[in-house]
């Protein structure tokens, strides 16, 4: 089968495929870089499961082309503590705060609870709510990944006072 | 804008395991020479976090350090036969299956040191940190790891030790139905406070608040994120989910997570929890299965609150707004009357 | 989240190190970090993709199956009918003796609810996979489907499953399953009230972010791994062997590690045919539910009819319950038989009540199978005893939570199916969720024990 | 059969495509064509990319906005004159929806999508497309009651409308964010005490966003007070046809629609 080239760059790392056309960046990411942090929960774009960072900007990636992100600047959970890095403190918080069971959805939730906190470092419970609007959980009733992500910011402007 | 509380009550018990069909599960506990221990199993994790609770009970069993504990699970190869994770039975099943291994597998371990130690393997114990030691006289003691290391190197004997736990099938008696269909009971009681519209038929769950008997609390945090995620599931059971909306018509059923509607992060409400213990029997350390349990009374308690602020009953799930909606208008609620 | 104390402290065994400890869960670092793995995060070279032609009817006769247009889009490697299964119907709970086997793997003669699997595609591509789903022909001839429980149960009602003769599960020569306790007539006759009440659920989806599936891999020893997250890694296995007729040494299930399950990971589906698929293309082959089958294709939980006919004192006594109770087992049995008598059990709920008859019915309509959920047999029921109890409490002028702990289980109580009670801890939970609610008890409330008998 | 995505030099090549391949889609954000295309429609074969044609841009004109086709729902409250309509880009999804769903794409959203479409019809907005006989501009009003175009959407256009003159409502079961039960925009601008100009549309009041002109005639040159709100709520379900789905029946859009909209006009800009 035919097979097209992409580049672009991954957690900082750039990477070269030949992928089938229209390949997803989900399946690349997964199949292709093994970087399987990111999850497919339904490739309809009504789970976030599949939640990365294209360009600094939350997309699904089980909804883009791979070749659309050419020349992009990818963000996994995988680019969080890499190499044996420390946990951002958006996981170690996860982790503190049980705000995972079955941690299908975690990878999307941390990414989308990163970027507000990236954005908005005190953010209120409206802010945490809407920043993981677009991800489902069907285990932990929300509440300890709300938890999590004010202990989190709390954390983090700690760090940044200190 | 008219917005009416009510608050309703709803206590359950429920069943640990599947009796009626014979409820099996094994486990293998080895020690490795370096003192550590594999527990080998066919079981599960869903998510609910087994594999974390299963090294909590090996560890307490042979009396070490959980973290000395590993976990070998899921491959029908290497795992000895478990009927499955379901029926609130991992924890009770697998856990007693567990322990069983443990003991026969302290046993030898003992024994070990008791020739090392020149004691009788009566007058030992473990303390937890990794040593075995003489009952009243702790500093006549040796690692774990060195008792490990001689059982094999030395004594050419293996610690380790098998597993299961059964319970017998219980075949239901055609006529009276008499029968023995769990080993144990967990319960739990909700009172559910809620806040309806009374011109649209939207409910707001305000707060969830239980106590839930679990026998034993074997990881505290972790039966809260049953409790807390279960109260979610009921609250979601009640108002919100169902594969056919317009039951018993097949049509609009949803696909996709817009359509099959559950409460999201906007919907939570405060939940609050108090945890009961009552060991049970035959439960390791006396815990029951919680897992299920936990969605069940908040169903009934938010039926039950909304009766209670508006007045309507709403015997069909899930609770809809337009359910609701329908009975007020049925009663002939004003919108703007206050019944409070 | 509070510890309660007080209840039971003399029960407790002190001195527990391991457990009663929050320890982290092991498998957290990996959840956070994103390096725990499913069974999807693995890739395999050569791999194939299984895609379902499903029905489209709720109920029709299939008149023909024309895979000739499918066979030539490329990248398709087989095209699997019914013919290809070698014990094409089973039922999974053969393996605890349920009989009759009443399900197709494959549909074969008849489709009995919309989105049954009637051919498997296996590409090499899910374009390809998907292509050639959209070209199988298969010609119905659409027949009578039934949808409601009690219509089901009905003369003259279309009959969903053949393997079964009627639409209903057979208990020991019963057309339900039968509890009774207690002299059913006389109570409601000695009762001041008599109230009959309708309950009704509808079909729940279990919804695990991660959807139900496998990828089989042929190993070189000629045995065949599944990697699965499935919830029951022997039933699979042994369902799985039965189906194929191969001996069970060949094959093998690992998984463990699951997105979410909720007893919606029970049933064996897609195992079974996966297996059979990287059997006869031999090459690794995944079959994985997409979301939509997931919801509208794979078992949900249930959708129960409850009737609840109660016979209660004025002094807030229950002293009759009777129960007739339909669980929607769709159009197979799948766990449904064993599920209802799971419901039968589980009647009349933690009360003592001197007279009670519970007829649980497992009815088969022209719906997708339902199977195992959390709280199996037992939520829908739950639902409808305690909306009941509320019912009660008002009409006798109890406070509801008085009026429960009245009627509370307690240690030594006879249960209608036939156990003595013990470890009763019903009215001490009510105690604590009282107290925590602020919901006021009256001193009698407040010292009743599960442990201390009462008079009846 | 495979997919081939195609990047393009100009909308006029892009519209060249679509024109000449029956199975040629234009991509917004990707939501709902690539949603299609993993459903398993094998009717598409040709992914068009809008990147890099210049449709992402948002230009002010003193009160005249112009909206291209990919700006996002993420990108318009972070522009000063859009802020007004924060609340309709917000309700659209999470975070990784609002940035990939875009302006144009949001007019095709099926029912009961298409929130931001609503807002726009209250605006008064118009669509530009660009098709094979050049580029015309179609009131949106006219635009929905025929969608089916293979043309392509460049931009959106309508008067910025006077301060706090703006109001949104959308209804969901999930909260903070889900499908539609209902929606409805309201251009509220006030002379001298009295509604004038004013425009109310509705979305999954009916198989595509829709203009209430019963309300907005029972409410033109009135004051917006109790009489004038209950008059509304009266006239407020007229022309509506909606649709039964997993949201809700169309009963209850029907009924709970006065109640709404007579709680929007009352609020408190």
């Amino acid at each position: 089968m035919a097979r097209v080239p992409v580049t672009f760059t991954v957690n900082g790392d750039e990477q070269a495929e030949f992928i089938a056309p229209g390949a997803l960046l989900a399946d690349v990411l997964r199949d292709k870089l093994g970087l399987t942090a990111t999850k497919i929960g339904c490739a309809q774009g009504t789970c976030g499961a599949c939640t990365v960072l294209v360009d600094g900007e939350l997309k699904l990636s089980c909804l883009i082309p791979a070749e659309r992100v050419e020349g992009a600047s990818i963000e996994t959970l995988e680019g969080l503590a890499k190499n044996g890095a420390p946990l951002h403190p958006v996981q170690a918080a996860f982790a503190e705060n049980f705000a995972a069971q079955c941690g299908f959805c975690t990878s999307g939730m941390i990414l989308a609870a990163k970027t507000l906190l990236d954005r908005n470092q005190e953010p209120d419970r409206a802010a945490v709510v809407d920043a993981i609007s677009g991800n489902i959980c069907r285990c932990t009733g929300y509440e300890p990944i709300i938890a999590a992500i004010l202990a989190a910011a709390a954390e983090m402007r700690g760090r940044k006072s200190a | 804008m008219s917005k009416v509380r009510g608050r309703g009550v709803a206590a359950v018990n429920y069943p640990t395991g599947m009796n009626l069909g014979g409820d099996p599960s094994q486990a293998l506990v080895h020690a490795t020479t370096t003192g550590n221990f594999v527990v080998s199993l066919s079981s599960t994790d869903l998510g609910q976090g087994l594999k974390t609770v299963m090294a909590q009970i090996c560890a307490e069993t042979l009396g070490v350090p959980v973290e000395t504990i590993i976990i070998d699970t899921a491959d029908t190869d290497t795992g000895p036969h478990c009927m499955g994770t379901f029926a609130s039975r991992g924890t009770h099943r697998v856990g007693n299956a567990i322990i069983m291994a443990a003991t026969e597998a302290k046993k030898a371990l003992m024994d070990v040191a008791a020739d090392e130690l020149e004691v009788d393997a009566d007058d030992l114990e473990t303390d937890g940190k990794g040593n075995i030691q003489v009952k009243g006289a702790p500093t006549r003691s040796m690692p774990v790891f060195q008792a490990a290391l001689a059982a094999h190197f030395k004594h050419g004997k293996t610690v380790s030790g098998r597993g299961i736990f059964l319970v017998q099938r219980s075949y239901p008696e055609p006529e009276t139905g008499h029968m023995r269909p769990a080993t144990c009971y967990a319960h739990a009681c909700t009172v559910a406070e809620v806040e309806v519209d009374t011109e649209t038929g939207e409910v707001a769950v305000l707060s969830l608040k239980s106590a839930y008997e679990v026998g034993r609390a074997l990881n505290p945090k972790m039966v809260e994120q049953q409790i807390v995620g279960g109260a979610w599931m009921g609250m979601s059971h009640a108002l919100y989910e169902t594969t056919e909306p317009y039951y018993p018509a097949r049509d609009h059923g949803p696909v996709d997570f817009n359509e099959y509607l559950m409460p999201g992060p906007g919907d939570i409400p405060e939940f609050q929890a108090a945890i009961l213990e009552r060991p049970s029997e035959d439960g390791p350390f006396g815990a029951k299965g919680v897992g299920e349990m936990t969605a069940n009374s908040p169903i009934p308690a938010i039926a039950n609150a909304i009766f209670d602020a508006v007045g309507v009953r709403v015997d069909s799930l899930p609770i809809t707004p337009e359910k609701v909606l329908r009975g007020i208008l049925e009663k002939g609620i004003a919108s703007s009357e206050q019944r409070k | 989240m509070e510890h309660v104390k007080q209840f039971f402290a003399s029960e407790r065994p002190e001195g527990l190190k391991a457990v009663g400890v929050s320890e982290p869960r092991s498998d957290i670092h990996g959840h956070v970090s994103g390096q725990t793995r499913y069974y999807a995060d693995r890739t395999f070279p050569g791999m194939l993709y299984l895609m379902m032609v499903r029905s489209p009817h709720h109920h029709a006769r299939i008149l023909s199956v024309d895979t000739s247009q499918a066979e030539k889009v490329p990248g398709v490697v087989r095209i699997l009918t019914h013919k290809d299964v070698p014990k094409n119907v089973y039922t999974i709970l053969c393996l605890i003796q349920v009989e009759p086997d009443d399900e197709p793997c494959l549909a074969a003669d008849k489709v009995r609810y919309k989105g049954e699997q009637v051919v498997a595609v296996i590409a090499d591509s899910v374009a390809a996979a998907r292509e050639a789903v959209a070209r199988v022909k298969v010609a119905y001839e659409e027949l009578p489907a039934v949808f409601d429980v009690e219509e089901a149960l009905k003369p003259g009602a279309p009959l969903v499953n053949e393997f079964h003769g009627q639409n209903w599960f057979v208990y020991e020569g019963h057309h339900c399953r039968r509890v009774r306790h207690g002299d059913i007539d006389k109570g409601f006759a000695e009762a001041d009230f008599v109230i009959e009440e309708r309950y009704q659920s509808s079909p729940i989806e279990h919804a695990p972010v991660e959807t139900t599936g496998c990828i089989v891999v042929p190993e070189a020893n000629g045995r065949y791994t599944c990697h699965s997250n499935t919830q029951a890694l022997f039933f699979t296995l042994d369902n799985s062997a039965l189906i194929l007729n191969q001996p069970f040494q060949k094959l093998r299930l690992v998984g463990g590690t699951v997105g979410g399950g909720f007893g919606g990971k029970v049933d064996v589906i897609v195992e079974p045919i996966a297996f059979l698929a990287a059997m006869l293309t031999g090459r690794p082959v995944k079959y994985a539910f997409s979301r939509e089958e997931e919801m509208q294709v794979s078992s949900p939980r249930a959708a129960e009819r409850i009737y609840v006919k109660d016979g209660v004192m004025r002094n807030g006594r229950i002293v009759a319950r009777q129960v007739r109770l339909y669980v929607d087992a769709g159009a197979y049995s799948r766990h449904s038989p064993y599920g209802t008598t799971k419901a039968a059990a589980h009647m009349p709920g933690p009360y003592t009540i001197p007279n009670v008859h519970v007829d649980c019915h497992c009815v088969y309509t022209n719906r997708t199978p339902s199977s195992a959920m959390r709280g199996f047999g037992v939520t829908i029921g739950d639902f409808a005893l305690e909306v009941q109890m509320d019912k009660l409490a008002r009409l006798v002028g109890i406070d509801p939570i008085e009026f429960r702990i009245r009627n509370a289980y307690r240690d030594g109580d006879m249960k209608a199916h036939g156990e003595t009670t013990k470890g009763a801890a019903l009215i001490e939970t009510i105690q604590a969720a009282s107290t925590l609610a602020g919901w006021p008890l009256s001193d009698e409330a407040r010292r009743a024990s599960s442990t201390a008998g009462v008079v009846r | 059969m495979p997919l081939q995505v195609v990047r393009v030099e100009s909308v006029r090549h892009a519209v060249a495509i679509l024109a000449a391949e029956g199975g040629a889609r234009f991509l917004g954000g990707g939501t709902l064509v690539m949603r299609d295309v993993n459903a398993g429609d094998t009717t598409i074969d040709t992914l068009v990319l809008p990147d890099g044609l210049g449709l992402d841009r948002i230009a002010i004109d003193g009160a005249q906005a112009t909206i291209g086709a990919s700006v996002s729902m993420a990108d318009i409250p972070r522009h000063p004159a859009l802020a007004f309509l924060k609340p309709v880009a917000g309700a659209i999804g999470g975070p990784a929806i609002r940035s990939m769903a875009t302006v144009g794409g949001n007019l095709f959203a099926p029912y009961p999508h298409g929130d931001f479409a609503v807002a726009l019809l209250a605006l008064g907005a118009a669509a530009t497309i660009e098709d094979l006989d050049g580029t015309r501009t179609v009131d949106l009003e006219d635009f929905f009651k025929n969608r089916a175009t293979r043309g392509i959407v460049r931009d959106v256009r309508f008067v910025l409308p006077p301060g706090g003159a703006f109001r949104f409502v959308k209804i969901v079961r999930r909260k903070p964010h889900g499908a539609s039960v209902l929606s409805i925009a309201a251009l509220l601008p006030v002379v001298a005490g009295k509604m004038s100009g004013a425009r109310i549309a509705y979305g999954a009041m009916a198989a595509t966003p829709m203009r209430a002109r019963s309300v907005e005639a029972a409410i033109e040159g009135q004051p917006l007070d109790k009489t004038t709100i209950a008059a509304a709520a009266r006239v407020a379900a007229d022309g509506c046809a909606p649709l039964t789905d997993p949201q809700a029946s169309d009963w209850y859009r029907l009924n709970v629609l006065p109640v709404h909209l007579a709680r929007l006009l009352a609020k408190q800009p």
